[in-house]
């Protein structure tokens, strides 16, 4: 059976530090906006920390959760996209194919999570800022939807490597630049289809709640509710 | 009806000259000011090209949309002037059908109005997409790679069934022109006359022909009816087909079809009056004419007010904490202001000018269409713009502020309509003579065969105001 | 129709002028700081955008044409592989990694030192080695950046797939020159024939 | 049909129409010269190499992804390419104790400490007025030889003046180097500051445990943990090693989660995770922490000895601290009587528990009074060096020849602070300063402005800086002698915290220098040797490199984590091992015994700068999540992090409770205008559910006048309005002890990653 990527994160080991979005604009070579851009909602970041106050002083708690996209079975990002640039792969995810996208921002638009991002302009890095780009992740160029790709590039190196190596890749052996900096190992990821790894195992307890479920996306990442 | 009514509206032979006199003049005649409107608006137009070339090379960035709200006037003016494009085919097909003979001078005049719609509109998903150049992928050609275009996205049906209404449109329009062109042809002097026998194709008007273009028209009338309803239909699938808040409703397919008629029939009524104005048709386009549309755009209006409770109605009752988010924040919260004026614009201030009758006149009917075609812009931004604002997790909520690259892109547009409009009154006769001089054949035998259809009694005849007799 | 066919024109037209004096000027959505180095330092890979310096450039970009390179040295591969070198002599990273790689001059001069120090080409190469620097090769095979094509030479070597199914029979040719359009159509008809993965994901990025 | 024929088909009118205006085609260009690559790499394959963090003082363990590329460099005065190992990514070093694999944000944006487009590539000297920024590259040999020119003179025995050395708190052979270094100059000073020092806190853990350090807390073993505004999962002590162990706390049981409750007037990253806020009085921190105490012992949960010595600093401790009521604690710290005897009883039930303590609190004129307290609760849990308890990392003090050769004379100036460094300045007194060296540290950025600081520096003759960019402090230098960034250089570090074990960090360069600079060690090395005499003597070693060798190779005889049959051996497997970690007892330094007080440490009322009745807020300046105190402000990555509480990214701005806004008619975005007695700054309001109403408080590390293109001119530096209140024991500045007033300004502008409203539930339709 083919894989199915999926993620668990636990928003009681969460502590919001946000080593996850660095690690993604690292990773995945997400330009920074400036400041005039990021007022203007234009920021990108793959994976966010949403905060949420309640109660009124002194009774105040805070909660947060990390939402990268959801990569959902029955995502509504896939079926409105005209030209195939947003589609469900073998493995799960919901891909993102740079080049075949014409921009309609439909996908957007459709994603209940707000999980996907625009190139307003065409990225750029200040010299020599643009040494650190990852070159197993492409550039989006100005006009193209983007998104959180589960790292998928990180999964094909381990593949590729697996292959080599003539061997099965192991559970964990596949990890996302943010689940692999989280500290305090909040966020776990591997094969849903594999019932003795970690991410199935934890996917199935009591604790597990999937973002706005109600609309029907089926999430491939589970949230472990905070017990407090 | 009385005779002299019916004689205004068949036009007696001995005025058939001066018929033709009065409907060339312009496509003949074009004064300095025509000229300058031209200009004026063609410079409009210019501005607009040129914002989107500045956006299509620097990047969407330079527009005011950002996330959540990914999409904004472009798409608030591709819904607008889709529901625009509505007025005419929908309504002279309609009428043509039901036979009714008031329409003679109002169809040519509707549907016009259709297609340079239709290609505005259409322009719009173009000009918004974020690599412009590439629109062509939603073209199903066959490619080596062997990748289609996605059909199970409503982008594309969108794409198909605009194409359709376009080209059935344009049909449409331009087989009922042939004749008039060849009237033209046999008038015209210089280039007009060679251009003028290029279009007319040929035309001779013989006994075939005249039968041929009768049954075209009819056979187009009845295919383009369920085309244009399921354009409107398709477009606003693109909204009800995703699980956006108010947008994901079951009403929005007879409630867009509804408001894209409603706006075509104020489109229409401000189009006819600016034409009588302007080319000095008055006796042509009668106060007869504006006030059935009046009537037509009363109901319409009636209409829309049924769909939008019905739609806020069961959302306010269903009480679904995201969609409740936007319901409010369109009545009570930031789009207060605009939400009230599409009220007043499309109900409270038309309503009572189309329900009384005296003041169902000219002016009062341009004015209700005009509060209408504004009424109806807000009513397609409301659409777009707040379901993404407050668009589920509130943490991603945002703001949107237009710039003045889609400002700018908007404005010409809404000089793009009468430009073209302008130069489609300068190639042709808006008022389709033929049909106006009463479907005059050349030859007794064919008319004969047409003549049961004239001689029905017309439907909207019962319905004529008096005010005539 | 004719009114898109008329906006696209009239706007490439446009653009055209713009893109002339493309590099002098700064975005308007001044993105993190102040210039536009995309072009400059080569990252960008937009179509009609500030991504190319001349219009023939975008064109070139978007209608996949691969112009042909000069190469500085006029390097013959075919002496090199009668002489029983192999493909992975010099291009070792196809066989390791993802790019096939080309080889440092020093890595020539290991041989050249003392072979066919005559041949004006080889003097050429002595002299970039003089002079301490490499021999600006151009790529004859690549895909323009729009495509975002991710190729790894090293899973199709180990795969068993001869150099020859994309680079043509190279022993043959002289200065090497691009002999299959390795387009789309040219890699999936391969994959789909190999029954490996004709997935999007796996060769886009 | 193919994507190209039928293009061509459908546009070939377009296309042929327009192809006259590309008129630059076929122009080679300036194409790039290649230079001939010196290290091998096989492209595109990633190399994992270690490397040592350098972003805090936690000493996390790094590994560097390295991938040839192609870098812009100068060769010979010619501009070029040439491919070399660039650094893609960081990640933390999976064997490394302390981080294990983990990696924080700021942690994983050093790698734009090395690419960023700010850094000086070259050593400049100075051509305009000090302090004007202007400056002129010089070649090395010019550089060094005029650093030689300038010292030389003040390593003469007869010198009339004396040489100070400014720097961050350093460790390992880096200190090592440096005091050698300073060791040759008469009446030298190594002045070491950080604005965030804990100072404080290490002297409590003196008198309370002995260990002048920072503790490290095994809460993965923890029940219930008790923080008084330690920021331990953000910005304090070694924040990664603290997450990991706090995962495991909350989830990594079966069966047992532990609790969490903070302690602060402001919830800061590590209060959101708290399960419950206590937003105590500012400085009465201490005496919750004793209310606790007279809880636990009136009660008879705990008795008063389990503390031992750590009670002893307590006035009344052994008598069950009558004072400490919860009804009278309660009345000073607005924290309720059975709040207090609520946690009491958890801390007593649900062992092993801990309490922290770190940050605002010990930023009071009573801190050290707090410290201690928190202490003694510690020690009355019998929460100390036990699992679930807080315990103390072995320290490597012992190990390594390089233990400074002290002269009598010089050995009571080698440290100080930077107080007392312009104090000399300004007075000449003993010595005057004739030249400062600056490395890394910026006073001028984060000290008071009534420390003067700035107008102590420029009266110094001769300052050189070591910095890789200019700040508001290197660009007082007459001439920069720009450093190799962390992962360009030999890195060394022994964390203070955060391991069970001892630990030695250790790595070689990752990467190439990509700009034409030099390793500051080898420049001192080099300036030893040039300058001959005692310098050259206490610095026999020609590279850092060696040095380094010299000094942990004799570790291999320990027990530890790399077994080697030669010296040579261990030293190559420490390098690719990323440093060295005991496993099992290690020779340490001699735990240092509570000289010099004999006297319990006073409870005082915490003092506050500026009349309550003028300045009517406390104001807490906090490290923020990005730049921890400032250093990091030139990151862009980091300044695009959406702060986790109030999303702001590229700014600063003043959080306000929502009831003391509405009462000074402040809205969210507003720009306000926050005034102590010392200065005034203005920044965005933003309105906090989680502040107490009497406080305000502002992020640290904004508001650089001089820090690159990232940082300069960007919000407001809440330092600048601080008062110099210190706490008088450790004379530490308690920097949260200045009170301020608060008005609107007019509009402000914010820039926020969420404009949304603050809640997630059925409020959020009330926008």
């Amino acid at each position: 059976m083919s894989r199915r990527w999926g993620m668990v994160i636990d928003l009681d080991r969460c502590t919001g530090c946000e080593a996850c979005v660095v690690a993604c604009s690292a990773e995945n070579n997400i330009a920074t906006a400036g400041e005039s851009q990021a007022a203007k909602g234009r920021a990108i970041h793959w994976i966010r920390v949403e905060r949420s106050w309640e109660g009124e002083f002194p009774n105040v708690r805070v909660r947060f959760r990390p939402v990268p996209c959801q990569q959902c079975d029955a995502a509504p990002c896939e079926p409105v996209c005209p030209t195939y640039a947003s589609y469900h792969n073998a493995e799960g995810l919901n891909a993102q194919v740079y080049n075949r996208c014409i921009g309609t921002r439909y996908c957007a638009n459709a994603c209940p999570y707000t999980g996907r991002f625009f190139n307003w302009f065409q990225p750029s890095w200040d010299k020599p800022l643009q040494l650190q780009l990852n070159p197993d992740v492409s550039i989006r160029e100005a006009g193209v939807m983007e998104k959180c790709t589960f790292c998928y590039q990180r999964a094909l190196v381990a593949e590729s490597q697996a292959e080599a190596e003539k061997r099965p890749l192991r559970d964990g052996e596949v990890s996302p630049a943010c689940v692999q900096s989280c500290p305090s190992g909040a966020m776990v990821f591997g094969d849903l289809n594999d019932p003795a790894s970690a991410v199935s195992r934890l996917a199935g307890l009591d604790r597990g709640v999937k973002l706005l479920e109600e609309v029907g996306t089926f999430p491939k990442i589970t949230y472990l509710a905070r017990e407090s | 009806m009385t005779t002299r009514e019916r004689q205004r509206l068949e036009a007696a032979p001995q005025d058939r000259d001066r018929l033709t006199r009065d409907l060339l003049r312009p496509v003949l005649h074009t004064s300095p000011r025509i000229y300058l409107t031209m200009m004026a608006l063609g410079a409009f137009v210019l501005a607009g090209l040129v914002a989107f070339v500045y956006q299509a090379y620097w990047g969407m960035g330079v527009s005011g949309l950002n996330r959540p709200v990914f999409w904004g006037f472009y798409i608030t003016n591709f819904v607008f002037w889709i529901g625009i494009s509505h007025a005419g085919t929908l309504i002279s097909a309609i009428l043509r059908l039901a036979n009714a003979r008031w329409r003679r001078p109002v169809t040519r005049c509707a549907e016009a109005i259709t297609v340079f719609a239709l290609v505005i509109g259409a322009s719009f998903p173009i000009i918004h997409l974020g690599r412009p150049w590439l629109f062509f992928w939603l073209i199903p050609y066959p490619s080596e790679r062997g990748i289609w275009p996605n059909f199970r996205s409503p982008l594309l049906w969108d794409f198909c069934a605009i194409t359709t209404y376009l080209t059935g449109s344009l049909a449409f329009l331009l087989l009922p022109i042939i004749p008039d062109w060849a009237t033209l042809r046999d008038r015209a002097i210089g280039w007009r006359k060679k251009l003028y026998r290029v279009l007319a194709l040929g035309w001779r008007g013989t006994p075939r022909e005249w039968h041929r273009l009768e049954m075209a028209m009819r056979i187009m009338a009845v295919v383009i009816i369920p085309v244009a309803v399921s354009v409107h239909t398709i477009v606003s699938w693109d909204f009800a087909m995703v699980p956006v808040p108010m947008w994901h409703s079951t009403v929005f397919g007879p409630y867009f079809v509804a408001g894209a008629i409603f706006s075509g029939i104020a489109a229409l009524i401000i189009a006819m009056a600016l034409l009588r104005k302007i080319l000095h048709l008055e006796e042509y386009l009668k106060p007869i004419h504006f006030d059935h549309l009046g009537k037509l755009l009363l109901v319409m209006s009636l209409l829309w007010v049924y769909f939008i409770v019905a739609e806020r109605l069961t959302v306010w009752y269903g009480n679904a904490t995201p969609e409740v988010a936007v319901l409010l924040a369109t009545q009570r919260g930031k789009f207060l202001p605009l939400f009230w004026t599409m009220v007043c614009c499309n109900f409270l201030i038309p309503f009572p000018i189309l329900a009384i009758k005296r003041l169902r006149t000219i002016t009062g009917t341009v004015i209700a269409s005009s509060t209408i075609v504004v009424g109806m812009w807000l009513e397609r931004f409301l659409i777009v713009v707040p379901s993404l604002e407050f668009k589920y997790l509130p943490f991603s909520w945002g703001n949107y502020r237009p710039s003045w690259v889609e400002i700018t892109i908007t404005l010409a547009t809404f000089a793009a309509m009468p430009l073209l409009y302008l130069l489609f009154v300068k190639f042709v006769p808006i008022i389709s003579m033929w049909e106006l001089k009463g479907g005059e054949h050349p030859e007794p035998a064919a008319a004969a065969e047409l003549a049961p259809g004239h001689e029905a009694s017309d439907p909207w005849e019962g319905t004529l105001p008096s005010a005539g007799s | 129709m004719i009114f898109l066919a008329a906006l696209l024109v009239a706007g490439l037209g446009v653009l055209g002028m713009a893109l002339v004096k493309a590099d002098t000027r700064g975005a308007p959505g001044s993105v993190a700081g102040e210039s536009t180095p995309a072009a400059a330092s080569g990252l960008s890979s937009g179509v009609f955008t500030p991504a190319h310096r001349t219009l023939l450039e975008a064109m070139e970009d978007y209608f996949d044409y691969f112009p042909t390179p000069v190469q500085p040295i006029a390097f013959n591969h075919k002496i090199h592989i009668a002489k029983g070198m192999k493909c992975l002599s010099c291009h070792a990273g196809a066989a390791l990694g993802p790019q096939a790689g080309i080889p440092s001059v020093t890595f020539c001069m290991a041989c050249h030192q003392v072979i066919a120090t005559n041949n004006p080409e080889i003097q050429k190469l002595a002299s970039y080695a003089a002079e301490g620097r490499e021999v600006p090769w151009q790529p004859v095979n690549w895909f323009y950046p729009a495509a975002h094509v991710r190729f790894w030479h090293a899973p199709h070597i180990r795969a068993g797939v001869d150099c020859t199914t994309c680079h043509g029979n190279v022993s043959q040719q002289t200065v090497a020159v691009r002999q299959s359009d390795l387009n789309m159509h040219f890699c999936l008809s391969c994959h789909r024939e190999k029954e490996v993965s004709v997935d999007c994901a796996t060769c886009h990025d | 049909m193919r994507r190209r024929t039928f293009l061509m088909f459908s546009a070939a009118t377009a296309a042929g129409a327009m192809w006259d205006v590309a008129v630059e085609h076929g122009a080679p260009g300036k194409e790039l010269v290649r230079f001939i690559p010196e290290t091998k790499l096989i492209p595109g394959v990633t190399v994992w190499r270690p490397s040592v963090c350098a972003q805090c003082a936690a000493g996390c363990g790094l590994s560097v992804r390295v991938v040839e590329g192609d870098a812009e460099v100068v060769r010979k005065g010619q501009s070029g390419l040439i491919k070399v190992g660039l650094a893609k990514k960081l990640e933390g070093n999976p064997g490394h104790p302390v981080n294990r694999g983990k990696l924080c944000a700021r942690g994983q944006a050093g790698l734009q400490v090395t690419y960023n487009p700010d850094r000086l590539s070259h050593p400049l000297r100075r051509t305009g007025p000090r302090g004007s920024g202007q400056y002129a590259e010089v070649g090395w040999e010019e550089a060094l030889g005029e650093l030689h020119a300038r010292l030389g003179p003040l390593a003469s025995p007869s010198a009339t003046s004396s040489l100070a050395f400014l720097t961050p708190p350093l460790r390992g052979q880096r200190r090592a180097l440096i005091e050698n270094f300073l060791s040759g100059f008469d009446g030298s000073a190594l002045v070491s500051f950080e604005f965030f020092d804990d100072r404080v806190l290490r002297e409590a853990n003196r008198l309370s445990f002995g260990r002048a350090q920072l503790p490290t807390f095994d809460l993965a073993q923890s029940n219930v943990v008790l923080s008084f505004g330690a920021d331990f999962l953000g910005t304090w002590n070694s924040p990664v090693a603290q997450s990991l162990s706090y995962g495991t706390m909350r989830q990594g049981r079966s069966g047992v989660r532990g609790k969490f409750v903070q302690v602060e007037p402001r919830i800061s990253q590590t209060g959101a995770s708290s399960d419950e806020w206590i937003p105590a009085r500012p400085g009465t921190e201490g005496e919750l922490a004793l209310g606790i105490a007279h809880v636990l012992m009136s009660e008879h949960l705990r008795p008063a000895a389990a503390a031992g010595s750590a009670g002893r600093w307590i006035a009344g401790w052994s008598d069950g601290l009558p004072e400490y009521r919860p009804e009278a604690v309660a009345w000073k710290t607005s924290v309720a009587p059975e709040t207090i005897r609520g946690l009491a009883r958890q801390l007593a039930t649900h062992s092993p528990a801990v309490a922290i303590v770190g940050g605002a609190p010990l930023a009071q004129t009573n801190g050290l009074f707090t410290a201690l307290a928190v202490n003694a609760l510690n020690a009355l849990l019998g929460s100390v060096g036990k699992p679930g308890g807080l315990q103390f990392t072995p320290q490597l003090g012992s190990i390594g020849p390089a233990a400074p050769a002290k002269s009598k004379s010089n050995a009571a100036n080698l440290s100080g602070n930077i107080q007392t460094l312009a104090q000399q300045i300004r007075t000449g007194k003993p010595k005057p300063v004739g030249a400062l060296l600056i490395y890394q540290a910026n006073p001028v950025f984060a000290a008071p402005p009534d420390w003067q600081v700035k107008e102590a520096l420029v009266k110094v003759p001769f300052i050189a800086s070591f910095g890789s960019f200019t700040d508001e402090t290197s660009s007082l230098a007459d001439l920069i002698l720009p450093d190799h960034s962390y992962l360009e250089s030999w890195v060394d570090d022994l964390p203070e915290s955060g391991a069970a074990e001892a630990v030695l960090s250790l790595a070689p360069p990752a990467l190439e220098p990509l700009h034409h600079t030099r390793a500051t060690p080898d420049v001192l090395l080099d300036l030893a040797h040039r300058l001959g005499g005692p310098v050259a003597k206490a610095l026999p070693w020609k590279t850092y490199e060696a040095m380094l060798q010299d000094a942990y190779t004799p570790l291999r005889h320990l027990p530890g984590s790399v077994s080697a049959a030669s010296d040579d051996e261990f030293w190559s497997k420490v390098k690719d091992q990323g440093g060295w970690w005991s496993a099992g007892p290690v020779p340490e330094t001699k735990p240092t015994a509570a000289r010099g007080r004999s006297q319990p440490v006073k409870n005082q009322e915490p003092e506050f700068d500026g009349p309550a009745q003028d300045f009517p807020f406390h104001f807490l300046p906090f490290p923020s999540q990005q730049f921890g105190d400032g250093r990091h402000a030139n990151l862009p990555w980091l300044q695009e992090m959406p702060d986790l509480l109030s999303t702001a990214m590229w700014g600063s701005w003043v959080e306000i409770h929502p009831g003391t806004a509405q009462r000074l008619g402040i809205a969210e975005g507003d720009l306000v205008e926050v005034s102590s007695p010392h200065g005034v700054l203005r920044a965005p309001a933003v309105l906090s559910p989680g502040i107490a109403p009497d406080v305000v408080a502002m992020p640290v590390g904004q508001g650089h006048e001089r820090y690159g293109r990232y940082a300069s001119g960007r919000g407001a530096n809440p330092m600048a309005i601080l008062g110099t209140k210190t706490e008088p024991e450790t004379g530490a500045l308690a920097w949260a002890a200045t009170r301020v007033s608060v008005r609107r300004i007019g509009k402000g502008e914010l820039c926020l990653f969420s404009v949304g409203p603050l809640e997630w539930g059925a409020k959020q339709l009330k926008r």
